[in-house]
C-alpha cells in the first residue's frame, strides 16, 4: 500500500511534468509565428517617449536591439536557449521595461493576485459548496429555492459589469471603499495593523466581487451534485436510522458531493489568471492580471509569454497537488 | 465541535473586517501619514501602474516616464512649450543659460550653462555632468539616443564648468533638438552617481538624485503612486531660480485606472490634474464637481498638444497611390461627422498638415487662410474649390443644442476653439471623380476598381489606449462605406509596428508632430526626404510611413537643413510644404489631437488654461513642471 | 427516441420552468431575428438622437453613438448567440468525439488523446487568444475567435464523457449492440451518445456561457472586433463613452437584461431537458410509475 | 475427440488481470488453466457454476471472443479465435456463437425500442434487406421464443416484463443461427413466477435448433434441472467437472459439497443451518498460491497450500483436489 | 404481537405529463405480525413488498403517501400508531425499537468515511457518546458476537467483499438489540454459499435475543429454511398468510402453490412450468382478484370482487374465491 502510494505519486508528477513540457512548448512556438517584432516594439514606444530620432541612427538602432534581446539564432537554438534559461528560473528579459527579469516582475505582482485572487476564489468555492449543499438537501425549502434564483439571475451578469457596478455603488456613490490599488499611500508594506488592515480594505471588493460571481456557479453545481447523492442508499438509510440531519449533511451528503468539486477547485485556482485580468483591471489592482494587462499594451511578449509560462506551471501543480490530496477524501480512488 | 471553530473564525474575519474600517477610516485631511492633502498636487500617471516602479533610469528604454520623474526630478538644457510659455516665451534655457550657439557651418554646438544649480544630493551641476551624460549615452547601446549620438558627436567637452563644446560629424543646424525638450529629451544625469556605475542599462537609479525641485518621498512597490516632495533648496534648481517656490509642498502621481475611476476619483476631490478622458467623462466630472474644469472654460474642455492626427495613407496599396484618389477619399469625408462622434465635437480640426494649436493659428493659418479660400484644384478635369471655411461652424451649431451656452458664439472664438475650416463633403465630387478614374458602382452601389474588383478599406486604429482615435477610424469607416467603399476599423495594438512595415491601408495615427511653440517643420519632416524613402515591407525611417515621396518635398526639406532654427525663412519653407501638402494630400488632415486634461481647482488655483496658456496641462510632458511654481493654493483645506 | 416535438410538446404541458424558459428563449431569437428588419445597419451611428432614455419611441433607449439600443441589440443579440452557440457546437462536437472515441477504444489510442487532453486544460486560454490576436491581427473575426475558443474548450468535458463512456462500456447493452453486428462508430452514437447528451446539454451551456465571457473579457481589453455589434461590443463602446458614469445607464443594462435571460433561459430548458432525457431520472419516472418505487 | 470433431474446445485457457501500477504489477488469474469443450454432433448444456469472482463471466467472455486469453486457445470448429482478425472474422464468429446476458433490463438501452436490436441483427448479418422481410425474420425468431412482432413493435424495454426481454434477448441470439449460445446468468434477475419459461426455453432450443448452451449460473437447482454436464468454478479454477447428474448428486471437490449444500431446499434441511466459513474479501483468495479453497477448506492439507493440485478423474469426473491423488492423473481425457 | 398491519393503503402520487399516476403499491394490507418469530414476506419484484416494509419503518416520503390503515407497534405492552407520532417520536422509535436492513444494503455504507464512524453517527442519532474508547469495545464485541472479523470495525466499506457488507450492515442494524428487525431482501445479489452465512447470522440473533425479524424475499426457498411464517404477497396484497410448514405442505392460494411448485431442485427434473403472463402494473391493476389473468382456476366472480381474506386453520389464511369456494359457499 505504501509503495503503491509512492508510485501513484511518481506517476503524478511525471503526468505533471509532461503537461507542462506540452504547455510550454506551445507557450513557446505561438509568439514565433507573430508578427510581433520586439525589437520594433522598443523602436516604436522610444520614439513616443523622445524625439529627434535621426533616420539612419534609427537604422543602427534596430541591428543593436536585435543583438541584446537575444532574438538571433534558429528557432531551435531559441528554443534551446529558453529551457536553459527556464531551468535557472530566468522567465527572459521584460521587453517594455528592458532588461528587468520578467521574473522579477511576476514576483512584485505574484503575492497580490495570488492573496486576492486566492482567498477570494477558495471563499466563493466554500461558500458556493456549503450553501449550495444546504440548499440541495432542503430542495423543497423556501429559501433554498429563492437563493436559486438569486443565483441564477447573479450567475449570468458579465463580470466585468458585476465588478464595476459594484465599485460605483461601494466606491464612489457610498464612498466606504477605495477606488484602486491594495493598500493606503504611505502605510508601509510590513506586518503592522495599518497596513494589513488597509490590504483588507483594499480587497474588498475585488474580493467580494470574485466571490459574488463565483459562488453562483459553485452553488448551482453543488445543489444539482447533492441532489444527485442523497438519492443514495446510505444517506437513505442513515436518515431511517435517525441521524440527525446537520450530520447527514455533514457526514454523508457533503462528503460526498464534494469530491467532483474538489477536482473543480484545481481547475478554478488554474483559471485565477483568467479571471485576474479583468478584476485586477477593474480595481486597478497590482497582480498579474494588470500585470498582463500592461504587457499587451506594450507589446511586451516576453512579459506575456512569461505569465503565461508561470500560469501553465500553477494550474498544472494546482492540478497536481489537489490530485494528490485527493485520496485523502475520497478513499476509494484507484491508485493506478 | 468543529462547527464552534467554524463560527468563531468566521467571527474572527469579520471583526478583523470591521476593524479595518476603523482603523483606516480614512483622514481626508491626510492622504499619507504626515502629508496634507492641501499641500499635495495629485496628479494622473497615464501610464497607469508601473511594471517596474523602482526603476529610474530614464535614459533606458521602459516605463516610468510619467510618474513625475521627468516632470519634477529631471531637467534638461532647454524646453519648447507648446503654447505661449510663462510670459508668451515658448523658449525656456532651462540648464543651458542661453540657447545654442552654432559655428558657422553648423559642425559645433556650444552650450553656457546656468551656474548655481545643485542636485539634491548637494552636488553641484556642471558641465561635466553633460559630458558625462553624453559620452555614457554614446558609449552603451541600448540606451537613449546612443546611436544619435554616436552618428552625429565626433566629439564633446567641457572649456569650463559651465561652457560644453559638441563637435559635430557633419553639418547639423538641428542637433539642439536632441537636447530640447518637447514632451521630453536627453535629460542630463548626474556624474557623481553613474560614473561608478558598471552597466548603465541595468543601473536603476533608486533612488533619483534629483536635478528638480522636487525629490522622492516614498512610492508604491506595487507601482501605483509616487510622492515627492518639495526640496528645501528648490531655489537651486533651474525651474525655482526662474519663478520662484512651486507652491505645493507634495506632489502625487498615482494610477486612478480607467476613466471612469478618474472622473469618480476626481469627484471625491482626490485627483487634481486628470490627464485624459472621453469628452462624456469630462461632461460627467464636471456636471458633477463644481471646481472641475478643462483647457477651456467651457466646450470644447480638451487642450490641443501639437500633434496631428489624420488618416494616413499608404501610397503604395493600389489604388491609393493616386493622388486625385486620395482626394476623392477626402471629400467623402464628414469632417463634422468625424469630430462629433471622436470628440463629441470638441475636436480642433484642420486642414493644413500642421497642428492647428498654440502659436500656429498666427503663425501660419492666418497667413494661409486666403489662399485656401482662393485654392482650386484640378479634379476629374475640372477646377475645383475644396475649401470650406464654415466646417467648424456647422460642428459649433450641431453642439450648440445639447451645450448651450458652452458653445461660443463668436466666429472668432469658434475658430480658435474648433479651428478654421475644413475640404467640402463632397459626395457627388468624389464620385466624379472616381468615374472619371474609371471606377464603377455594382449593383449595390459599391465601388470597383477600374480592373472590377470591390474596392475596400481598412482603417488601423489604436484601441483602448486611445479611445478617440477609435471613434475617429469607425466614423469614417462609416462615411465612407456609406459613399460606397466597404471599410471597417481594425483595432490593432501593432498599429505602428504594422505602418513602420507599410502593413496597412490606411491608418488613424499621427505622422505629423511639432514644436507647437516654434515655427520649425525640420523635427517630423527630416525623415519625409526621399532619401530614407523606404518600400512597403521594409521599416519606414522615422515618420514617413505613407511612402510618399515628391521632388518638392526634397527641396523644401534641403533647404531646411540649411537655415538656423529661428531663421525667418523658416516661416516660408514651412508654408511651401503646406502648399505642397495640400496639393498632393500625403494624408488626409483631422485636427489636432486633443487631449481632456481636467484639473480640479478645489485645492490649487491658477493651473493653464486657453485664457492664461502658459503650459501644457496634460501630465505625462514634462513641461507640466512650469505649472508646480504657478499654482497657488486656495486655502481650502 | 420520441421525436423533438413530441419532447417538447411534453415538457410544455407539463413544466413551468421550461414553458418560461421556452418562452423566454423564443422571444430572444424572434428578438435577434428581429435584426434582419432593422431600420439602420448597425455600422452606422448617429441616425437617432443620442442618450435617449429608455421611452416608448426608442424601447431601450439610444446609446451615445446615436443608435438606437433596441435594434443594436437585436444585432448584438443575433452575433453573440451565433457565436456562443457555434463555438459551444464546435467544441461539444469535438469533445464528443474525443470523449466517446477514446472511452469506447481504450488503450493507446485512449492515453495519448487523454495526455494531449490533459495539457489542453492546462492550458491558460487567455494569454494564448491574446498572443493569437497579434498572429491574426485584424483578422480575428467571431468566426475564427468562435474556432479558437472551440479548440480551447473542449477538453474538461471530453473527460467528463470519456467517464461516462467508459461506465457505458461495461453496461450489457454495449456487448449487446457489438453481438449484434454493430459497428462503433454506430454505437457510440446510437447507444452511448444518448446517455452522454445530459452531458452535452449541461456542459453546452456552460461552455456558452464560458465563451461569450471571453468575447466579453477580450472585448472589454480592446482585443476584439469592434465593428461587430456583440454583447461584449456594446459593452465595449459603452465603457468607452463611461456610459454609466455619464448616466447612460440603460447602455450597459440592454446586454446585462439580455445576457441574464438568455442563460436564465438556457439554463432552465437544459435542467428540464436533463431531467426529460436523463436516463437515470427517467428510468426513476418509470420505476416510479409502474413498480413500487424501490 | 480430434478438433475438428468439437465444436469448441477451450484448451488450458488462462486469463490474467493485473492490478496496481504499471510499476507495480500483482497479476491475478480470473481464469486459471481452464479447459472446456463440446461435440458438434451433439449438442449440450453445459454448466459453468461457481460464485460471483468465480471467474465465471470471464470465461464467458473469452469464449465471446471479448477477451484475450493470456494463455490457452480457444478453438470453434477448429479455428483458435483469437488468431482471426478484423470485422469480417468478427462478424463470422458472431454468426456462429452468440450471447444472452445477465440482466434483461440492461441488455437493451432503455432509450431505445427493443426490437431495433433485432433489425440491427437481421440487417447486419444479412439475414434480409427489405423491411418486410426484416419483419418477417424479426417476427420468426420472436416466435420460437413464444413471442410476436406485434407483442414487441414499438416497445421500450421498461415496457416489457424481464422474462419477455430475456427472450427477445435470445429471439435476437438466434437470428444468425448460432451453433453456440452463452447465456451469463440469464435467470438470476427475472421474476421467480417467470423463471421457468427461460430454463424451459434452453432445453426446447436445444433440441429444436441443435444449439449448443454454455449456461453460466450461480444457482445450481436450475442448472441440475436443464444441463447435461457442469463445472464448478472457484477463483479462477475449475474445481470440479463432469456429469450434472454425478457432481451435483454426488459432489467430490469440498468445495463443491460445500456449494451443494448450501442450496436451499424448498423444505426444511437441518444441514443447512450448519455454521460456515465465508471469506473475507475475494481478492485473498484470489492471489493464494495453493488451491484457493484452503483458508475455508475443512479437509485442508499442507501440500494444499504450497501448489495447486492437478485435474483428477476420480469417479467419471475431474476434481482439482488432492483428496483423490490415489487415482493417476489422465490429461488426456478433458471435460 | 409485535406490530400490527391494519388495512394499510401506501400509494405513490406522481403527476408526470400532466397526468397523475397512482401506483397502489401496498393496497388493503392487514397483518399481525407476532414476538419471537421470523415473518417472511414472499412475493416478485414490484409486488409491493418493499413499500410494505419501508411503510413499517416508518420510511413515508414523497411520493409515497399512507393512503389509509394502521401499523401499530408494541412496545413495552403500548400499543403505538406509527403514523400518529410526531418525527422526534419516530426518530426514537427507529432504529432502538425497529431496525431496518435495506435491500442492496451493500450500498447502505458512506463511502468515504470509515466503519466505525457509521456505527458512531447511527449510535448518537440515539445516545450521547461519552466515552469513544469504551464505545468502541462496545462495537468490537459486537462485531466480534456476530462472528464477524474485527477489521471490519476499521475497514472502509470498499475494502469489504458484498457479503461481509451485508453482514455489517445487520450489525449495524442490531447494535441497539432492538425488538423489531425489518429485513429487506438481505440477500439479493449474494451468492448461495454467502446468502447462507448471511441469513445465519440473522437467525442466530433473532434466537438469542427473541426479537421479531421481519424477512422479505423472493426466493421462497428461503422462507422454507428460515421463516416461522409466511406471508405472500402479489400485486399489493396479501394473498396468503401461514406457518411455514402450512405453506409449503398445503398451499391454498394458486400464486402460492405455482412458485412452489415451480421450484426446481436437485435430484428432481421433473419439468416445471412458467406462469403464463406477467405480473400486472400497479399503476393500472386488474379489478377483482388481481391474480385473475393468470390463474387457471378463475372465476366471474374473481374478476369483479375482491376475494376476502379467510382463515382455514392454524392461523392458515387465504386470499381466493377458488380456494375458499367451500367456506364461501
Amino acid at each position: 500500500m505504501k509503495n503503491a502510494f509512492l508510485r501513484y505519486i511518481i506517476l503524478r508528477v511525471l503526468q505533471c511534468l509532461m503537461v507542462i513540457f506540452v504547455g510550454i512548448t506551445v507557450t513557446f512556438m505561438i509568439p514565433r509565428f507573430t508578427p510581433v517584432d520586439p525589437v520594433e516594439q522598443a523602436i516604436t514606444r522610444m520614439t513616443m517617449f523622445q524625439q529627434s530620432t535621426h533616420p539612419e541612427a534609427l537604422e543602427e538602432m534596430r541591428a543593436s536591439l536585435a543583438t541584446l534581446y537575444g532574438l538571433e539564432g534558429s528557432v531551435f537554438e531559441q528554443y534551446l536557449g529558453f529551457w536553459g534559461r527556464l531551468f535557472r528560473g530566468d522567465l527572459g528579459p521584460s521587453l517594455s521595461s528592458f532588461p528587468r527579469p520578467v521574473m522579477t516582475l511576476i514576483r512584485t505582482s505574484l503575492p497580490w493576485t495570488a492573496g486576492l485572487l486566492l482567498t477570494s476564489t477558495i471563499i466563493a468555492w466554500s461558500l458556493g459548496n456549503i450553501i449550495g449543499a444546504f440548499a440541495g438537501y432542503f430542495h423543497h425549502k423556501k429559501w433554498s429555492q429563492v437563493l436559486g434564483v438569486m443565483a441564477l439571475v447573479v450567475w449570468p451578469i458579465p463580470y466585468y459589469i458585476f465588478a464595476f457596478l459594484l465599485l460605483v455603488l461601494l466606491a464612489y456613490v457610498i464612498p466606504i471603499f477605495p477606488l484602486s490599488g491594495a493598500f493606503a499611500i504611505g502605510s508601509s508594506p510590513g506586518l503592522n495593523w495599518n497596513f494589513i488592515s488597509s490590504v483588507l480594505r483594499h480587497g474588498f471588493l475585488p474580493a467580494l466581487s470574485i466571490v459574488a460571481i463565483g459562488f453562483g456557479g459553485q452553488f448551482l453545481g453543488m445543489r444539482s451534485l447533492v441532489s444527485n447523492v442523497i438519492s443514495e442508499d446510505y444517506i437513505l438509510y442513515a436518515e431511517i436510522a435517525g441521524v440527525p440531519n446537520h450530520r447527514i449533511l455533514k457526514n454523508y451528503v457533503i462528503r460526498n458531493a464534494l469530491l467532483p468539486q474538489i477536482t473543480g477547485l484545481a481547475l478554478q485556482l488554474g483559471m485565477i489568471f483568467n479571471g485576474a485580468m479583468i478584476t485586477e483591471f477593474v480595481f486597478s489592482y497590482p497582480g498579474i492580471g494588470y500585470l498582463a494587462y500592461t504587457a499587451i499594451f506594450s507589446g511586451d511578449f516576453g512579459l506575456i509569454m512569461g505569465i503565461a509560462i508561470f500560469s501553465i506551471v500553477a494550474v498544472a501543480l494546482a492540478v497536481l497537488i489537489i490530485d494528490l490530496l485527493y485520496p485523502v477524501f475520497d478513499p476509494r480512488v484507484k491508485l493506478r | 465541535m468543529k462547527s464552534k471553530y467554524f463560527v468563531i473564525a468566521v467571527g474572527l474575519v469579520l471583526a478583523l473586517l470591521l476593524g479595518s474600517f476603523a482603523a483606516t477610516a480614512q483622514d481626508f485631511a491626510e492622504i499619507a501619514p504626515g502629508v496634507a492633502r492641501h499641500e499635495t498636487l495629485i496628479l494622473e500617471n497615464p501610464e497607469g501602474r508601473i511594471a517596474d516602479p523602482d526603476r529610474f533610469n530614464r535614459w533606458a528604454p521602459g516605463g516610468g516616464a510619467s510618474t513625475g520623474l521627468q516632470q519634477l526630478a529631471l531637467d534638461a538644457l532647454w524646453f519648447v512649450d507648446p503654447n505661449a510659455g510663462i510670459d508668451g516665451e515658448p523658449w525656456n534655457n532651462a540648464l543651458a543659460a542661453e540657447g545654442p550657439i552654432y559655428n558657422e557651418d553648423f559642425t559645433q554646438m556650444t552650450v553656457n550653462l546656468r551656474e548655481g544649480i545643485f542636485w539634491s544630493d548637494g552636488v553641484p551641476f556642471t558641465a561635466a555632468d553633460v559630458v558625462f551624460t553624453v559620452e555614457t549615452l554614446r558609449a552603451n547601446p541600448g540606451m537613449s539616443y546612443h546611436n544619435q549620438l554616436a552618428l552625429l558627436v565626433d566629439e564633446v567637452y567641457a572649456t569650463d564648468d559651465y561652457t560644453v563644446v559638441f563637435d559635430l560629424t557633419r553639418s547639423n543646424s538641428r542637433f539642439h533638438a536632441m537636447f530640447t525638450v518637447r514632451w521630453a529629451a536627453m535629460f542630463i544625469m548626474p556624474k557623481h552617481i553613474w560614473e561608478v556605475v558598471d552597466d548603465p542599462l541595468a543601473f536603476d537609479f533608486n533612488p533619483p538624485v534629483s536635478l528638480g525641485p522636487y525629490v522622492l518621498k516614498d512610492f508604491d512597490p506595487t507601482g501605483h503612486w509616487f510622492l515627492w516632495e518639495r526640496r528645501e533648496d528648490w531655489e537651486r534648481t533651474s525651474l525655482g531660480m526662474q519663478y520662484g517656490m512651486p507652491a505645493p509642498k507634495y506632489a502625487l502621481y498615482t494610477a486612478p485606472g480607467p476613466a471612469d475611476q478618474r472622473v469618480m476619483a476626481q469627484a471625491n476631490q482626490n485627483l487634481d490634474v486628470i490627464h485624459d478622458l472621453s469628452p462624456e467623462g469630462v461632461q460627467a466630472v464636471i456636471s458633477r464637481n463644481p471646481t472641475s474644469r478643462g483647457w477651456f472654460e467651457g466646450f470644447p474642455w480638451a487642450h490641443p498638444d501639437p500633434t496631428l492626427p489624420a488618416v494616413i495613407i499608404n501610397h503604395e496599396v493600389e489604388p491609393l497611390g493616386d493622388n486625385e484618389v486620395r482626394w476623392a477619399l477626402q471629400l467623402a469625408i464628414d469632417i463634422a461627422g468625424v469630430s462629433m462622434a471622436s470628440y463629441s465635437g470638441a475636436a480642433t480640426v484642420s486642414a493644413l498638415h500642421a497642428p492647428p494649436t498654440g502659436m500656429y493659428k498666427e503663425w501660419y493659418f492666418d497667413p494661409m487662410e486666403d489662399w485656401l479660400l482662393n485654392y482650386t484644384i484640378e479634379l476629374a478635369g475640372e477646377q475645383y474649390q475644396p475649401y470650406n471655411p464654415d466646417a467648424t461652424l456647422a460642428i459649433a451649431n450641431m453642439v450648440r443644442p445639447s451645450l448651450g451656452d458652452q458653445v461660443p458664439t463668436d466666429e472668432a472664438e469658434i475658430k480658435k476653439a474648433l479651428g478654421y475650416g475644413w475640404w467640402n463633403y463632397d459626395t457627388d465630387m468624389a464620385e466624379k471623380i472616381l468615374l472619371d478614374k474609371g471606377f464603377t458602382r455594382n449593383r449595390q452601389g459599391n465601388w470597383l476598381l477600374p480592373d472590377g474588383t470591390p474596392w475596400t478599406i481598412d482603417i488601423l486604429c489604436m484601441g483602448a489606449s486611445n479611445p478617440t482615435m477609435t471613434r475617429v477610424a469607425t466614423m469614417i469607416a462609416e462615411q465612407w462605406t456609406r459613399f460606397g467603399v466597404p471599410s471597417e476599423a481594425v483595432v490593432s495594438d501593432q498599429l505602428w509596428n504594422r505602418m513602420n512595415y507599410g502593413d496597412f491601408e490606411t491608418a488613424i495615427a499621427w505622422s505629423i508632430e511639432t514644436w507647437g511653440g516654434h515655427h520649425d517643420f525640420f523635427f517630423f519632416l527630416e525623415s519625409w526626404h526621399s532619401d530614407f524613402w523606404r518600400t512597403s515591407g521594409e521599416l519606414a525611417s522615422g515618420t514617413n510611413r505613407m511612402r510618399w515621396q515628391h521632388p518638392e518635398l526634397d527641396r523644401i526639406i534641403d533647404e531646411i537643413r540649411g537655415i538656423d532654427f529661428d531663421d525667418p525663412r523658416g516661416f516660408e519653407l514651412g508654408m511651401d510644404f503646406l502648399k505642397l501638402a495640400v496639393e498632393e494630400t500625403p494624408l488626409i488632415p483631422l485636427m489636432s489631437y486633443n487631449v481632456f486634461a481636467v484639473t480640479d481647482w478645489y485645492f490649487w488655483e491658477g493651473f493653464p488654461t486657453s485664457d492664461n496658456p502658459y503650459a501644457n496641462p496634460v501630465a505625462n510632458w514634462s513641461n507640466t513642471r512650469f505649472m508646480f511654481p504657478m499654482l497657488r493654493p486656495t486655502g481650502r483645506q | 427516441m420520441r421525436s423533438f416535438f413530441g419532447i417538447l410538446k411534453d415538457l410544455l404541458s407539463r413544466d413551468g420552468r421550461f414553458r418560461f424558459a421556452f418562452i423566454a428563449l423564443s422571444a430572444l431569437i424572434l428578438f435577434s431575428l428581429a435584426s434582419y428588419w432593422s431600420p439602420h445597419s448597425p455600422r452606422f451611428s448617429f441616425v437617432v438622437p443620442p442618450n435617449m432614455r429608455p421611452n416608448l419611441d426608442y424601447w431601450f433607449g439610444t446609446n451615445s453613438r446615436g443608435q438606437d439600443l433596441f435594434w443594436m441589440m437585436t444585432f448584438a443579440t443575433r452575433n453573440s448567440l451565433a457565436f456562443g452557440l457555434m463555438t459551444a457546437a464546435l467544441s461539444r462536437v469535438i469533445s464528443i468525439f474525443v470523449g466517446l472515441t477514446s472511452g469506447y477504444k481504450g488503450g493507446l489510442y485512449d492515453r495519448v488523446l487523454m495526455a494531449i487532453n490533459d495539457s489542453f486544460i492546462v492550458l491558460p486560454v487567455l494569454p494564448i487568444l491574446i498572443l493569437l490576436n497579434f498572429i491574426l491581427r485584424g483578422q480575428m473575426n467571431l468566426f475564427t475567435l468562435s474556432l479558437t475558443m472551440a479548440f480551447f474548450g473542449w477538453a474538461f468535458d471530453a473527460r467528463l464523457m470519456r467517464s461516462q463512456v467508459l461506465s457505458l462500456k461495461e453496461r450489457e447493452f454495449t456487448n449487446n449492440a457489438i453481438f449484434s453486428g454493430m459497428k462503433m462508430h454506430k454505437i457510440t452514437l446510437k447507444e452511448h451518445l444518448p446517455f452522454v447528451m445530459p452531458i452535452v446539454f449541461s456542459t453546452w451551456i456552460n461552455n456558452m456561457m464560458w465563451a461569450m465571457g471571453m468575447e466579453v473579457t477580450l472585448s472589454v481589453l480592446g482585443l476584439s472586433n469592434i465593428n461587430i455589434a456583440t454583447i461584449g461590443t456594446t459593452i465595449y463602446w459603452a465603457n468607452q463613452h463611461q456610459a454609466l458614469i455619464s448616466g447612460v445607464w440603460w447602455w450597459l443594462g440592454a446586454p446585462v437584461a439580455i445576457s441574464v435571460l438568455l442563460f436564465l433561459s438556457m439554463y432552465l430548458t437544459v435542467i428540464s431537458l436533463n431531467q426529460h432525457l436523463d436516463p437515470r431520472t427517467r428510468l426513476q419516472r418509470i420505476r416510479e410509475a409502474t413498480t413500487d418505487g424501490t | 475427440m480430434s478438433n475438428s470433431q468439437l465444436l469448441f474446445k477451450a484448451d488450458n485457457v488462462s486469463k490474467l488481470f493485473t492490478i496496481g501500477t504499471w510499476l507495480d504489477r500483482t497479476e491475478i488469474a480470473a481464469v486459471n488453466n481452464v479447459s472446456l469443450s463440446c461435440s458438434i454432433e451433439k449438442p449440450e448444456i453445459i454448466t459453468v457454476a461457481g460464485e460471483s469472482g468465480s471467474g465465471k463471466t470471464t470465461l464467458a467472455r473469452l469464449l465471446l471472443r471479448m477477451l484475450e486469453p493470456s494463455s490457452g486457445t480457444i478453438y470453434f470448429r477448429d479455428r483458435d479465435i483469437h488468431q482471426q482478425r478484423g470485422w469480417e472474422s468478427q462478424m463470422q464468429f458472431m454468426s456462429e456463437v452468440q450471447p444472452v446476458f445477465q440482466n434483461p433490463f440492461e441488455t437493451f438501452s432503455p432509450l431505445k425500442r427493443v426490437e431495433d436490436y433485432l433489425r440491427e441483427t437481421v440487417i447486419n448479418f444479412r439475414k434480409a434487406k427489405k423491411k418486410p422481410d426484416v419483419d418477417n425474420k424479426m417476427d420468426e425468431s420472436l416466435r420460437s421464443v413464444g413471442l410476436s412482432l406485434e407483442e414487441v413493435r414499438g416497445r421500450y424495454p421498461h415496457q416489457l416484463s424481464g422474462g419477455q426481454l430475456q427472450r427477445i434477448s435470445v429471439a435476437r441470439a438466434l437470428i444468425p443461427n448460432p451453433s453456440l449460445l452463452i447465456a451469463d446468468e440469464p435467470v438470476s434477475m427475472v421474476d421467480a413466477s417467470l423463471r421457468m419459461s427461460i430454463v424451459n426455453l434452453f432445453q426446447d432450443l436445444k433440441k429444436e435448433y441443435d444449439v449448443t448452451i454454455v449456461y453460466i449460473t450461480h444457482d445450481l437447482a436450475t442448472a441440475y434441472y436443464i444441463s447435461d454436464r457442469i463445472a464448478i468454478m472457484l477463483r479462477g479454477s475449475v474445481v470440479e467437472s463432469g456429469d450434472v447428474d454425478k457432481v451435483l448428486g454426488s459432489p467430490l471437490h469440498p468445495y463443491s459439497k460445500l456449494l451443494r449444500e448450501s442450496v436451499p431446499l424448498p423444505t426444511k434441511d437441518p444441514n443447512w443451518t450448519k455454521k460456515i466459513e465465508l471469506s473475507v474479501t475475494e481478492a485473498k483468495e484470489y492471489s493464494k498460491k495453493g488451491c484457493k479453497f484452503t483458508s475455508r477448506c475443512p479437509k485442508v492439507m499442507d501440500r494444499c497450500w504450497a501448489v495447486e493440485p492437478p485435474d483428477y478423474d476420480t469417479d467419471g469426473r475431474l476434481v482439482r483436489c488432492y483428496l483423490y491423488d490415489d487415482k493417476p492423473n489422465d490429461p488426456s481425457k478433458t471435460a | 404481537m409485535a406490530l400490527k398491519i391494519e388495512n394499510l393503503r401506501a400509494y405513490y402520487r406522481s403527476s408526470e405529463a400532466g397526468v397523475a399516476t397512482v401506483v397502489r403499491a401496498v393496497d388493503g394490507v392487514n397483518l399481525t405480525i407476532k414476538e419471537n418469530e421470523i415473518f417472511g414476506i414472499a412475493g416478485e419484484s414490484s409486488c409491493g413488498k418493499t413499500t410494505l416494509i419501508r411503510t413499517l419503518s416508518g420510511t413515508i416520503k414523497p411520493p409515497l403517501e399512507i393512503v389509509g390503515g394502521r401499523v401499530v407497534y408494541d412496545i413495552k405492552e403500548k400499543e403505538v400508531d406509527l403514523f400518529s407520532l410526531r418525527s422526534s417520536e419516530m426518530r426514537a422509535l427507529r432504529w432502538k425499537h425497529v431496525a431496518y436492513i435495506l435491500q442492496g444494503s451493500m450500498s447502505v455504507l458512506n463511502p468515504v468515511r470509515r466503519v466505525i464512524k457509521t456505527f458512531e453517527d447511527f449510535t448518537e442519532a440515539h445516545e450521547r457518546i461519552t466515552d469513544r474508547k469504551a464505545f468502541r469495545e462496545k462495537v468490537n464485541k459486537h462485531v466480534l458476537d456476530l462472528g464477524l472479523p474485527i477489521d471490519v470495525v476499521t475497514a472502509y466499506p470498499h475494502q469489504l467483499s458484498g457479503g461481509m457488507r451485508q453482514r455489517v450492515a445487520i450489525a449495524l442494524a442490531t447494535i441497539f438489540k432492538p425488538p423489531v428487525i425489518l429485513a429487506d431482501e438481505p440477500t439479493t445479489a449474494l451468492d448461495v454459499v454467502v446468502q447462507r452465512g448471511v441469513l445465519q447470522l440473522l437467525k442466530d440473533i433473532q434466537r438469542e435475543t427473541g426479537n421479531t425479524v421481519v424477512l422479505v424475499t423472493h426466493d421462497m426457498a428461503v422462507h422454507a429454511n428460515v421463516a416461522d411464517r409466511v406471508g405472500i404477497m402479489y400485486a399489493g396484497r396479501i394473498v396468503e398468510v401461514g406457518a411455514v410448514e402450512d405453506i409449503f405442505q398445503r398451499a391454498r392460494h394458486p400464486y402460492t402453490q405455482h412458485l412452489i411448485s415451480s421450484l426446481p431442485t436437485i435430484g428432481d427434473r421433473t419439468p416445471r412450468s412458467a406462469l403464463p403472463g406477467a405480473p400486472p402494473s400497479l399503476a393500472n391493476p386488474p379489478e377483482g382478484c388481481r391474480f385473475h389473468p393468470r390463474c387457471e382456476h378463475a372465476m366471474d366472480v374473481c374478476r369483479r370482487e375482491v376475494p376476502p381474506m379467510l382463515e382455514e386453520e392454524n392461523g392458515h389464511q387465504t386470499a381466493c374465491f377458488w380456494a375458499n369456494r367451500e367456506a364461501v359457499s
